[in-house]
């Protein structure tokens, strides 16, 4: 019998381990998975690298997560948002690593990562700083940069509708890297809106097969990070 | 000669003239900022499919007050809605419409453009900045028509368009044609080439406000 | 107004020149653009270079169009199934070229054609004949071949729902190359089941959005390619 | 000692034994041909998903007669159902699928399998043969545990298991466990060691018709 679905966030971290690499879903506000950050908070663990578009918003989800002094390293395309503030003084101060990758080349490490894809040629980032110290080929006449798969321990993604499977559906662009950070985690660990008995989920229009995903916890009402942030508030609770 | 300036463009004449330029049935990136503003003027007789990088196809209208949703929002992170026939996709799609050469238009802002079509729009270079970039790598190497939205020159006065670009490049070679306050200039293999200027602005003083060498079709 | 569907099969296929390479859905019998094939027998474009997972069946569809000599190259992972009889047979006068893929590779160079990646390494073939005379690269300890996208000038793809923009909802096992085939072709050529209203495809569920399609033709009863064979029919009909 | 061949496993004891081994909750792909019996074996208190590479996660039994759909079919391109949990997708995302670690387990045949667990499979290198691969070289390279499902010898009594594949291969060091009629076999990083025989077989016998060196636990 397959039952990914766990009963609180925190049994759903859990296993993350100090060191260990972490890919968070969303873009901006839209589909961070507040709740895993937040039980990520608590969990404690540290010196971990995040991969996520972003850095965070205010002092809630990932912000905190950096404001707790748990990341050594961001992997993200747009470090710099207007409510990240966070991120931004520890880096001034030297005390958290940045890689700065473009967005569509993150995207792409990504996606082969989880489709055993170690390294792929792209034209993107060729004759910028970006591209420095990187090996490329001239390919048909034009230059190409070649980027490496990324893989992650973990994944926390945000999503709709999940079945005990881990089958997803997703909510409007609050998709964005949830399906391919699925696929590129050794677990993935999803928050859902709802969970629904397996058959619910019309198996044309699934987003992400069960098969990419390990931790399904129900969130019925996830904390809206906007709101938060307009309400100055900071994780831990206080 | 100064009035010419006065008399240029206003951005919403900025976003108006690029508007008027693409065609029918064209899929097209809209950057954050100015480039937004090209999106209120498309012709009513034109169907302009807008997409989002963050994973849309189709974006519609603003959302009325109080209508807004958290998760549908365009790269700007500002709230939007989905028109008909819209579609959603994850990040490895979106940017393999980008990368792939399926989008034909997009639209972007600019520190400075060269006159071989370098830009430079993500980094001033200051040692202190937080560099970020977003999708702007992708898109000059991906889109079939880059276009440039920007004043023609800094707020003191310097020249945007320029020999060669001083800040850190975005892409070489990559910027079709520029629209500014006071001209449409194209960017080919033989040059700058002024196809419009500003009511206003002539020759001589257009070429005074650019550092690259202009030429006349 | 965008409005890509078409009227007839002639029509939708009318573009393709001799010595164009062109990708055509479908495994097995399932997902073959029957009909479009056929109409690019009518046509008569030669010197093709065709990309499709196997050979055709029987004497209909991608058989025919092999046995109609318009096919110069076949770049497949199967090129001999039950009903194949058309290719084997000019393959082993030496009368068609064959360039042999895995399928995995074949897939995922398809879907790098569409998505602006040149090249790409995998763990595919190593070490095996089909990975003879191609470059190799070690990464992490491990051995990775060298694979280069695939762009075809024309897809023709089955699905079962589309719109006037081109977006696609595909049936069952019937989806398998057809969205990576779109994405890869300069124009894709789609005919399906239905022609839907703008609006109806929920925007949540489309499998192959618009921007990678290019004509639409409505099939609303496809023939079966299996019933072909059964019957032992040939096309052109006779 | 030409007895014990004829006591071993039969093809469905052979799948039955693989069944045995699949812990509950496993992704699955099956070969086409003999692999496929081991579906039918799974004890009824373990859930297994099924992946056939050509775009679905979870099949179902086969369908009833009368009820088969042209579009409903598995790799060896037979018609199948679908479990609750399914999910379709293309191509690209089934290989990533095996390609990328994902799928826990396959069951493949075998031309040979050489003592260091090279698998030939997919040509017997026939000069005027048709080549045709299918998805063997991505299976072997990319799922988790690659198990063999063969008869022990060839229909002459020339071995299987070899020290050294003469076919043509379909990737090397890959295969993980062979189940044959007469026994089942690790392949370890010390060689091939024999986990089981079949009742009536004994180890010098199995040896003899061996052409790779075996080793007892």
């Amino acid at each position: 019998m397959i039952n990914k679905v766990v009963q609180t966030a925190s049994e759903a971290v859990a296993d993350v381990f100090d060191g260990a690499t972490v890919m968070i879903s969303g873009f901006g506000e839209a589909g961070s998975p507040i709740e895993l950050i937040h039980a990520l908070i608590d969990h404690g663990a540290k010196n971990l690298t995040i991969v996520s578009n972003n850095t965070g918003n205010g002092h809630v989800g990932l912000a905190a997560l950096i404001g707790n002094r748990q990341v050594r390293k961001m992997i993200c395309s747009f470090p710099r948002t207007a409510h990240s503030v966070v991120f931004p003084e520890l880096y001034k101060k030297g005390e958290i690593e940045l890689e700065l990758v473009p967005q569509g080349t993150l995207a792409e490490r990504i996606r082969s990562g989880g489709a055993g894809i170690p390294a792929f040629y792209t034209p993107t980032s060729v004759n910028t700083p970006l591209a420095e110290g990187k090996e490329t080929k001239e390919i048909d006449g034009n230059l190409y940069v070649l980027e490496y798969g990324l893989k992650a321990d973990f994944s926390l993604v945000k999503c709709r509708t999940a079945d005990r499977h881990g089958n997803l559906l997703y909510n409007k662009t609050a998709r964005n890297f949830g399906p391919i950070m699925c696929m590129a985690a050794k677990a993935a660990i999803v928050q859902a809106k709802e969970v629904v008995d397996l058959g619910m989920i019309d198996p044309e229009t699934v987003v992400t097969p069960g098969i990419f995903v390990n931790k399904v916890i129900e969130i019925a009402n996830p904390l809206s990070e906007n709101q938060l942030i307009k309400e100055e508030r900071r994780y831990p609770w206080r | 000669m100064e009035v010419a300036t006065k008399k240029g463009w206003n951005r919403e004449e900025m976003a108006q003239n690029i508007a008027h330029d693409i065609p029918d049935g064209s899929y097209v990136n809209l950057g954050i900022g100015m480039p937004e503003l090209v999106a209120n003027y498309i012709p009513a007789n034109r169907e302009v499919v807008f997409h989002t990088e963050n994973g849309l196809l189709g974006i519609g209208p603003s959302p009325a007050e109080g209508q807004e949703d958290d998760e549908m929002i365009n790269a700007g992170k500002k709230p939007v809605t989905a028109n008909k026939g819209a579609a959603f996709f994850h990040h490895a799609d979106s940017f393999a419409m980008i990368r792939g050469g399926h989008i034909d238009i997009c639209v972007l802002g600019a520190f400075q453009i060269s006159e071989n079509g370098d830009l430079a729009n993500w980094s001033t270079g200051e040692p202190k900045a937080i560099p970020a970039v977003g999708g702007a790598m992708d898109l000059v190497q991906g889109v079939k028509h880059v276009i440039i939205i920007t004043k023609h020159t800094t707020k003191d006065g310097t020249p945007k368009i320029v020999k060669e670009c001083s800040y850190p490049l975005t892409g070489t070679k990559v910027v079709d044609r520029i629209y500014t306050d006071l001209a449409i200039i194209d960017v080919t293999d033989k040059g700058l080439f002024v196809k419009e200027m500003a009511p206003g602005v002539d020759f001589e003083a257009l070429q005074r406000k650019t550092d690259a060498h202009l030429n006349q079709y």
